[in-house]
């Protein structure tokens, strides 16, 4: 462990170390550009993103695991496919979001800074080999989004949405912590992997509350029932551009987190959290989706239905198999790849002056913008789960990994629900293709952004046809 | 058995899937702006979709149960689904009639619809496409991936063409057939944990206690039986129907009410034949209220797709009846004869009811077009203005209340006569359809199609133009055709229903 | 003797009255930033007992790098106490509640 | 003795102190409330032979954050007349759950058993024992990973406090010493050569 | 062997024909449609009797072979086939020769009607089905032609689609005649069921096996099998055959245009459920219950139909209720195992019916569309033709000896009295009631149509304005050639010829063929009588040849109550008219009753059609609406709504609400948890 750290044994550490210098970078060339900053930083970012994801792939792909800094950071194929897909969605996120960020003059060098320290804060989540480094992980990724949640200074409700995150956030991070230092304390250790050796077989009281409480703060993360009530406000106060961020990205880390900490740290005494996340994912599928069907805005309703949607990544966890895992991975992807359409197409909607959250803003949307409208159907269709769309390989597999483990009471439910959730999916497309539309102005139609957003769409619909490539890779670096 | 209907290295059956779907891309990518081009090439693609489709039954081999015109290539190896087509005599008559029915459709709406005229051949084409796909998958997974993904075009169809209370027609007809399917789906994927594997004749030969037929039945109940529909899951239908545009009505009633009778033959009976023999009385309870009580509301409807829609929800009543007929005719006779003779009328009454259905809402529709009403009272006399259409409308009414000559007869008859040896009094309920369909439907002839010209709106109607004259002809012919020699027909379906016979009464229990 | 036990405890008590702090208390959002930082120091006072008690370092830089982050996480949180103080003139909780349903 | 007597003295102190942070009525309070719980809370570190974190909480802590709460709470000119709301009518269920939390939590460290064995004193610390140096010796080797990380950690807190706190306004009147310096005496005062111009004295009106 | 494809010719003539006016109507023409279907059917009648011809002859051999299989189900064939023996081969006979007849009369009838090649098409339509119905040999086959002559029935009395009363009278029709369908299908059913076979000759010969059997009704009783298939099988023929209570539609059915009435509604097609039990006579035959329900169906309606006609005034009506009456002797027949004499009575029903019909029809179309008795009287002067040959039909259906009615009516009356089978003696009673009450409303018709003083001429054109349903009219153009009200004239050629080619066989054929027919073992195999049951056996004895058959006849009971139904119809319609008032006034409820029809259409109308529809409205709008949809469909989506909107109140907006829930989460996790663990 304490071996001389060369270069070479750094190499699988490259995204990280890539990403801070990038972020100085960035940070630096931002602050000396000027007034030129608006255009540079935004395709620098972009830059820095594409160079990032080459450089992983090129020279920090592992064939295993492997472990640095003491075991403090693990890198193995999950952590690299994880990391690529973090700057695939942050990099598609960011370009989404410029026009909009323009419009309303939020265009600055500190929000791409902070998008990527958001970015570096999963990737240290995902690369964690202990809990400290897990725990700075969310830290650097929540402080960022805070900051970014709040970042139209000019808006209260971003102002008032960022303060509740917050303080419910620092309070999820105290349980995060109070686990750790119960887990600590039951273990002697720090370490994940050591975690996975010593806490065997029936769990103690100390163990389970320090569960309970790291449950608690992993269910924070993902925005699950009853500790979501975060969600709504900050998808809905929050600039779109940054809901639009916040709602994709993070869901990686929160897998992470769940996965290095739950499945990795605490895989041996899976019995106790299994079934603490089940009744949090059945609350979170109920209320989800049930409350989504009450909301007007359409960046509201998205917040419920993510808050049902993670139900779903739950139940993967709770399966509790290498299936289950693999069956959260598979749905997270999706989801945050179903999310990202989705917002971007309220960004595209919106334009200056003019917020398309609202879900009457969408009535008669195909009549002023079939493209938009049809990738917004898409998404809603696949995010429903109704194939031929990749969503419903999603729900297939959380179904299949729950009957595996004789979980039928939550393969039911969770299917009774999803019904429900159908319908406010139904209600999008039903206002932008059924009702007349109402006199609101066109979006942005900036054309590369626009066949970007189609791509996103057509991948939908790809991988929904032939979801084999993405569940065998999923399945390859779980296994 | 591999009949070799292989174009560019890709087999007849995807072809039919997959033609319709291309020829729908492309009639979106024109646009509205090429709208009569569109239209022809929707024509086209549906024509040649058809003609296509003929071999499977030329070159169907009549004297095997076994799949033919099979395809199989890997799809989802991580759930080793496969990508797997094939039809039986039970499912090739349900894809010609697919591909046939959709001509009329296309044809019916070339002037009528004006608004997103691509959007609405395309949405029909994709659809052809999808039902196809429904009905030659023999993997389970590939089967419920065409038959949610179906919804999508059906939903937009009623949601963006259809009358004033389309919005809760279509979430109606979308949840209802959505909450069934789902159930479905559940048991696919318990029974693919057990087997290994999503192939339907695997499922077919999965040994299952009787409590996990129960449950599955039940699901593939929920899902068939929705889609039927079967009392009292039926009101989506209604609705759908009198909301949907004509075409929409046609291919609701013409194929997608097939679906359900189709799944409880290709899954719920060989799936779980022993659930299904403890829970027949049930589903022929369902069934025979369907006839009656169905009937008897169809008979108080004002509305005229709101009638047919009743009719048809009666009609699917034999379907089931016949197809759940086998297991009390074995422990009234003590043999199986008769069995496959409700299966056989199950399987005609689907597809002259998708003749007859179709042509009857298209009936409607040429109304409809002329007038914008659907309602009965509007009418009257219509004969007067238009002898032509009088006669159709009368051909097809006499078929729907299941005239002899006429296709309407002959699946209504075999299963009659099928129920008879199962019980006296299924046979007694079912034959009620004889007057209840008589009377709703002459009743509705009556007052729409005969009598003095009832108002000005009726004084001013013209006759079939061509396209009109054209489509229901066509459909004229079909149910005629039909019903004067079914043999053919009948021929294709018997090995495969021999073998479903044999299938459900063998029992799969354990041990 | 002051076992762990004893420092445990205190640091329960001190996590449960944080937390009731936060939704017991109506008055002003800096409050709430206090009693999230009085809930930090509830958890270092367990991490830093269990590292004494079970004679392991780790807890106690857990502890550093925890005040390292609270440092940081106060000094957002009251950045964007200011900017909604901008915008909203109060930074009463109660007036907090324009987001809901 | 000794030792446990000052225990349990910080320990009601600190207590105290949590709940002056908690029901005192005016922020500034609350912060000094604060301050001491803190203080405190280094006491009982000290007791228990943590003396580098004692030290760090009081410098990190007393020394910066509270400083930065109380100039929070200066600088945002709070109407302290209009927060001495209190508490409202439910206030008694957050009592309840707080009192129930903290029952689940002692319960578990007292009579369900932890786990592991808390009822035994921290074994004593060998000769020539430094925790500052021990400590020391492990961050900059085992931890550098989240010592770095820390930093970008800090980084973040910059950039975004930075981010959303400052502005320009245009209207402001503020100096820019910058300028001031750099000023010329041609930028000042210019001097202009022109003819000398009779005035009409008659053209007026 | 016959030849099959004359056979198949047989049918398919007029069923080509049909096409041809139907579809190309307006190609071919008026002319060219009546010329099609006329040489269509007269070629069907000409082999028909060549084929009947060497049949009887003996040169060849009753055919029964498929022509084709019409599908295969679960080893069941079934086929279109042809069964060609004696008894079909007089019924083809008949078949083609009253439609042709009629056919040629249509000319006259229709001339100025816009539907002409229409209707041309419609009863050449007819006559294929009826043949198909008689000449097959299975049950599938029957069932299609029983159902196709119902439809063409359907078709024809709504020929004038726009008359309210007309398109009510053919879906009363329809629907009358599914009632009797739906039991004809399950005794098909039920012969399907015992025999796995439709085919006659199957179904025959298992006849031992059904009579042994024993059907559940419900687990506890079971009643013989034979019994309840013959009884569903005949409830078809009541349908068809308009036994009570199933006869309701046929009156009505003279909204039709007069020759349908002849050819269908008197001749042919109302016959095909006594021709159906006679085919059927090997199954009947074994079950004496259910001959027994026939005989009193049977009885009940050949007296009771017949009060009714004694007060109509509608001539065509008063032949109808004529035919119920005479449906009903032959139902009766059939009861008592006289399959035989139903089949001969039918026969000679059928000539002198048509003759009646289209006799009335010619008083119509002389009377210029009037069908109201009360407006004619003294016709026989101006329409001597049509007087005639209407006195040789209405002699006919009296029974008069020597002519044909005679026979095969007394006959019956004498198989009635032979009969031991129980319900025989009531049937014995309705015949001879019946037998007063045919010869007194018939003569009423007679002479009130024909003898008197002519009450035509004065206030015709009133009577019309308000007596629009018994009236005869040709469609919604009233633009006839000439006006109403005019003097009243013999008609055409092509109207009085069928009446005279029609008065021929209603004089002659009962003397003519009785012998051979009823005692000369006619037909052989196609009808099968129990040695017990054949009454017509002992009659034989009796029976030695017409003429003096006749001469003892005027020594029984029936020929004077022929006779007194004659003079009393004299004396009370034509001599003294008052004394009918008389009686009017006198029996004022019971001639409401009668005028009521005994209240079966106000029945039917009151409790079973409104009773259903009220059944249908309350399943519709209480099951389907308020059930399915209000309470579970859309309540469960108001449910889930009221739950969403009360559930996203949990989201209050404010943080300390927030934490609270987390805290919540906590402890309850917290305590579900360490209570557990």
């Amino acid at each position: 462990m304490q071996a001389a750290i060369t270069l070479q044994s750094l190499a699988p550490a490259l995204p990280e170390i890539f990403m801070v210098a990038a972020i100085c970078v960035v940070l630096l060339a931002d602050v000396f550009a000027g007034a030129a900053a608006r255009r540079i930083t935004p395709t620098l970012t972009l830059v820095v993103i594409a160079l990032g994801a080459a450089l992983t792939i090129l020279h920090a792909q592992v064939p295993e695991r492997v472990v640095l800094f003491s075991g403090m950071y693990v890198a193995d194929p999950l952590g690299t496919l994880l990391k690529l897909l973090g700057f695939l969605f942050t990099g598609v996120a960011l370009l989404y979001s410029r026009a909009y960020l323009e419009a309303r003059n939020l265009l600055k060098g500190e929000y791409y800074v902070l998008v990527l320290t958001a970015l570096l804060g999963i990737f240290v989540i995902v690369s964690a080999g202990s809990l400290l480094t897990l725990y700075i992980g969310v830290e650097l990724l929540a402080l960022s989004l805070y900051a970014l949640v709040a970042f139209d200074r000019d808006s209260g409700i971003a102002a008032e949405s960022a303060m509740k995150y917050f303080v419910l956030g620092a309070i999820a991070s105290g349980c995060l912590l109070y686990g750790m230092s119960l887990v600590y304390g039951m273990s002697g250790s720090l370490l994940l992997a050591d975690l996975a050796v010593r806490l065997q077989g029936e769990a103690s009281l100390g163990l389970i509350m320090g569960i309970v409480f790291l449950v608690v703060g992993v269910a924070f993360k993902f925005g699950a029932v009853p500790f979501h009530m975060w969600v709504p406000d900050v998808y809905q106060g929050a600039p779109s551009s940054v809901t639009l961020f916040v709602a994709t990205a993070p869901k990686i880390a929160s897998f992470a987190l769940a996965f290095r900490l739950l499945a990795g740290g605490l895989g041996q005494v899976a019995g106790t959290w299994m079934q603490m996340l089940s009744i949090v994912a059945i609350a979170s599928l109920v209320l989800g989706n049930v409350v989504a069907i009450a909301q007007t805005s359409l960046k509201r309703m998205l917040a419920y239905s993510a808050i049902g949607n993670v139900g779903f990544i739950l139940l993967g966890f709770v399966a509790g198999t290498e299936q289950g895992y693999e069956a959260a991975l598979y749905y997270t992807v999706v989801y945050v790849l179903m999310t990202l359409g989705s917002f971007g197409v309220i960004l595209l909607a919106s334009r200056a002056g003019f917020e398309a959250s609202e879900l009457d803003d969408y009535k008669g949307l195909h009549a002023r913008d079939p493209l938009l409208a049809l990738i917004m159907m898409v998404l809603m269709f696949s995010t429903a789960g109704i194939p031929p769309f990749v969503g419903f390989w999603a729900k297939l597999q959380i179904f299949q990994a729950l009957w595996a483990v004789n979980q039928m009471a939550l393969v039911v439910c969770a299917a009774a629900v999803s019904v429900i959730g159908v319908f406010y999916y139904l209600r999008v497309v039903k206002l932008m293709y059924f009702d007349a539309p109402t006199e609101a102005p066109r979006g942005f139609a900036h054309r590369g952004v626009r066949f970007a957003l189609g791509l996103n769409a057509f991948a939908v619909l790809a991988l929904g046809l032939l979801p084999e490539s993405l569940l065998s890779l999923c399945a390859k670096v779980l296994s | 058995m591999e009949n070799g209907n292989n174009m560019l290295g890709i087999g007849l059956l995807s072809w039919l899937v997959w033609l319709p779907v291309a020829g729908g891309l492309l009639v979106i990518a024109l646009g509205d702006a090429r709208a009569s081009l569109a239209r022809w090439v929707a024509l086209a693609t549906a024509l040649v979709t058809f003609v296509a489709s003929l071999p499977l039954y030329g070159s169907f081999d009549t004297t095997t149960a076994a799949f033919q015109f099979v395809e199989r290539a890997a799809w989802i190896p991580a759930f080793s689904a496969t990508y797997h087509l094939g039809v039986d005599g039970i499912s090739m008559p349900l894809v010609l009639l697919t591909t046939f029915i959709t001509i009329p459709v296309v044809i019916a709406g070339w002037k009528v619809i004006e608004t997103r005229p691509t959007q609405y051949f395309a949405a029909f084409l994709i659809m052809e496409g999808l039902m196809v796909g429904v009905f030659a998958a023999l993997d389970s997974l590939l089967f419920y991936f065409f038959w949610e993904a179906m919804l999508i075009p059906m939903f937009l169809i009623i949601g963006i063409w259809g009358g004033p209370r389309r919005v809760y027609a279509t979430i109606k007809f979308f949840l209802y057939t959505f909450l069934g399917s789902v159930f479905m789906l559940i048991a696919l994927i318990y029974m693919y944990l057990k087997a290994g594997s999503y192939e339907v004749t695997d499922l077919h030969r999965l040994p299952l206690t009787l409590t996990e037929q129960y449950w599955i039945f039940f699901a593939f109940f929920a899902a068939f039986a929705v889609k039927i529909p079967m009392f009292p899951v039926h009101t989506w239908l209604p609705d759908a129907h009198v909301e949907a545009p004509t075409g929409g009505s046609v291919v609701l009633a013409a194929i997608m009410l097939k679906m359900g009778g189709y799944g409880f033959l290709r899954f719920a009976l060989p799936i779980a034949p022993d659930a299904s023999r403890e829970l027949d009385t049930f589903v022929i309870a369902l069934s025979l209220i369907a006839v009656v009580y169905i009937g008897l509301v169809a008979l108080v409807q004002s509305d005229m797709k709101k009638l047919i829609a009743y009719s048809s929800i009666a009609h699917m009543g034999f379907v089931t009846l016949g197809v759940f007929l086998a297991f009390d005719i074995q422990t009234a006779t003590g043999d199986l004869r008769g069995a496959g003779m409700g299966i056989d009328g199950a399987m005609v009454q689907m597809i002259s009811h998708g003749l007859v259905s179709g042509a009857m809402f298209l009936c409607v529709g040429v109304m409809y077009d002329r007038m914008h009403s659907r309602e009965i009272s509007d009418y009257g006399g219509v004969i007067n203005r238009m002898p032509i259409f009088g006669a159709f409308m009368v051909l097809f009414a006499m078929a729907n209340a299941g005239l002899p000559g006429t296709s309407g007869f002959v699946g209504e008859f075999l299963v009659i006569l099928a129920s008879f040896k199962a019980n006296f009094w299924y046979a007694f309920l079912a034959a009620t359809t004889l007057v209840l369909g008589a009377a709703y439907t002459l009743w509705l002839v009556k007052r729409v199609i005969l009598g003095p010209v009832a108002n000005a709106h009726v004084a001013e109607l013209t006759d079939l133009d061509g396209r009109e004259f054209l489509i229901l002809a066509v459909l004229a012919v079909g149910v005629l055709a039909l019903g004067l020699w079914p043999a053919p027909l009948l021929e294709v379906m018997q090995p495969s229903v021999q073998h479903l016979v044999e299938q459900i009464v063998s029992s799969k229990l354990p041990g | 003797m002051i076992t762990l036990q004893h420092m445990l405890t205190l640091s329960g008590i001190l996590f449960a009255l944080a937390v009731a702090g936060i939704f017991i208390n109506r008055k002003n959002v800096i409050l709430l930033l206090m009693c999230i930082e009085l809930m930090l120091l509830a958890v270092n006072f367990s991490f830093v007992s269990f590292s004494r008690f079970l004679g392991n370092l780790d807890g106690q830089v857990f502890v550093f790098f925890v005040l390292t982050v609270a440092a940081a996480e106060s000094a957002i949180g009251l950045a964007i106490l200011v900017v909604l103080f901008r915008e909203r003139r109060s930074i009463n909780v109660e007036d907090l509640d324009t987001l809901k349903g | 003795m000794l030792v446990q007597i000052l225990f349990y003295g910080f320990s009601l102190l600190l207590i105290a102190a949590a709940l002056g942070v908690i029901v005192t009525r005016n922020p500034v309070h609350s912060a000094l409330c604060l301050v001491v719980a803190f203080f405190t809370s280094a006491a009982l570190w000290l007791l228990i032979e943590a003396e580098f974190l004692a030290i760090v909480l009081v410098l990190v802590y007393v020394g910066a954050v509270m400083v930065l709460f109380l100039f929070v709470v200066m600088m945002l000119d709070i109407n302290v007349e209009e927060v001495r709301k209190g508490f409202t009518r439910h206030a008694w269920v957050g009592w309840v759950a707080a009192f129930v939390v903290i029952a689940q939590i002692v319960g578990v460290y007292w009579f369900k058993g932890l786990g592991i064995d808390a009822t035994v004193g921290a074994a004593p610390l060998p000769e020539g024992y430094s925790n500052t140096r021990a400590l020391g010796e492990v961050l900059y080797t085992q931890y550098v990973y989240p010592f770095e990380l820390a930093a970008v950690l800090l980084l973040v807190a910059i950039v975004a406090a930075i981010a959303l706190t400052m502005r320009r306004r245009p209207g402001l009147k503020a100096q820019d010493v910058a300028k001031q310096v750099a000023v010329r005496r041609e930028d000042r005062v210019r001097l202009v050569k022109m003819p000398a111009e009779r005035r009409d004295e008659g053209s007026a009106p | 062997m016959m030849n099959p494809n004359t056979l198949l010719a047989i049918p398919l003539l007029p069923l080509a024909a049909a096409v041809l006016a139907g579809l190309f109507g307006r190609w071919i023409g008026r002319t060219g449609a009546h010329v099609v279907t006329i040489l269509a059917v007269g070629a069907a009648f000409v082999l028909s009797a060549s084929v009947a011809s060497g049949l009887l002859s003996g040169e060849t051999a009753p055919y029964n072979g498929a022509v084709y299989t019409w599908l295969v189900s679960d080893g069941i064939r079934m086929e279109v086939g042809f069964l060609v023996d004696q008894l079909s081969v007089l019924m083809m006979c008949v078949v083609t020769f009253v439609s042709l007849c009629v056919h040629i009369y249509t000319i006259g009838y229709m001339h100025e009607d816009p539907g002409y090649q229409r209707f041309f098409s419609y009863i050449s339509l007819f006559t294929f089905a009826m043949l198909m119905l008689v000449m097959s040999n299975n049950f599938m086959q029957l069932f299609f032609g029983w159902e196709a002559v119902g439809v063409v029935s359907y078709l024809l009395i709504g020929f004038w689609y726009t008359r309210p009363s007309a398109i009510f009278a053919n879906m009363k029709a329809f629907l009358v005649n599914r009632v009797g369908d739906f039991g004809f299908v399950l005794g098909i059913a039920g012969v399907v069921y015992f025999t796995g076979s439709l085919d006659y000759r199957d179904a025959f010969a298992a006849g031992p096996e059904i009579a042994a059997a024993k059907i559940a009704l419900t687990s506890g009783t079971s009643v013989s099998a034979i019994t309840l298939v013959c009884i569903c099988l005949f409830i078809g023929a009541m349908g068809k055959s308009a036994q009570v209570p199933l006869h309701v539609w046929l009156p009505d059915s003279m909204e039709g245009p007069t020759p349908i009435s002849a050819l269908i509604h008197a001749a042919t097609m109302v016959t095909a459920g006594i021709f159906m039990v006679a085919r059927l006579s090997p199954l009947f035959e074994l079950s004496e219950t259910a001959l027994t329900f026939i005989l009193v169906i049977g009885a009940t309606t050949a007296l009771f139909m017949g009060f009714l006609g004694v007060i109509n005034n509608d001539i065509k009506r008063v032949v109808a209720y004529s035919t119920l009456s005479q449906l009903g002797y032959m139902t009766v027949a059939l009861g008592v195992s006289a399959y035989g004499a139903a089949i001969f009575h039918l026969m000679t029903h059928a000539f002198f019916k048509a003759l009646l019909f289209l006799a009335a029809g010619s008083v119509i179309i002389g009377m210029h569309h009037e069908q109201d008795m009360r407006k004619m009287g003294g016709l026989a002067k101006v329409m001597p033709i049509t007087a005639v040959t209407c006195w040789i039909g209405a002699l006919a259906l009296i029974g008069t000896p020597l002519f044909s009615g005679f026979y095969s009516k007394d006959f019956i009356i004498e198989a009635v009295a032979e009969s031991h089978r129980a319900g025989a003696g009531y049937a014995y009673f309705c015949v001879l009631a019946g037998v007063f009450i045919t010869a007194l409303y018939t003569f009423r018709m007679v002479f009130m149509t024909f003898h008197g003083a002519p009450r035509w001429g004065q206030g015709a054109v009133a009577a019309h304005a308000h007596d629009d349903s018994a009236h005869d009219d040709h469609s919604h153009d009233h633009d006839h050639g000439h006006g109403h009200g005019g003097t009243p004239h013999e008609s055409p050629w092509v109207v009085t010829l069928p009446l005279i080619l029609l008065a021929i066989p209603s004089v002659l054929i009962g003397a003519y063929t009785v012998g051979p027919v009823l005692f000369g073992g006619y037909f052989g195999d196609a009808i099968r009588v129990l040695p017990a049951n054949d009454v017509l056996g002992e009659l034989s004895h009796h029976f030695h040849d017409p003429f003096s058959f006749a001469l003892e006849a005027v020594g029984h009971p029936p020929f004077w109550l022929a006779l007194a139904g004659v003079v009393s119809a004299w004396f009370v319609f034509l001599r003294n008219p008052q004394i009918a008032d008389a009686f009017a006034a006198r029996l004022a409820s019971l001639r409401r009753v009668l005028e009521q029809k005994y209240y079966f259409d106000w029945f039917n109308e009151h409790v079973i059609a409104a009773g259903t529809r009220a059944l249908g409205r309350g399943f519709w709008k209480f099951g389907d609406q308020t059930v399915i949809d209000g309470a579970i469909v859309n309540g469960s989506a108001r449910v889930v709504g009221a739950l969403a909107a009360r559930m996203r109140l949990l989201q209050t907006g404010f943080l300390y609400s927030y934490a609270f829930w987390m805290v919540i989460g906590l402890a309850v996790l917290l305590g579900w948890f360490l209570v557990r663990g």
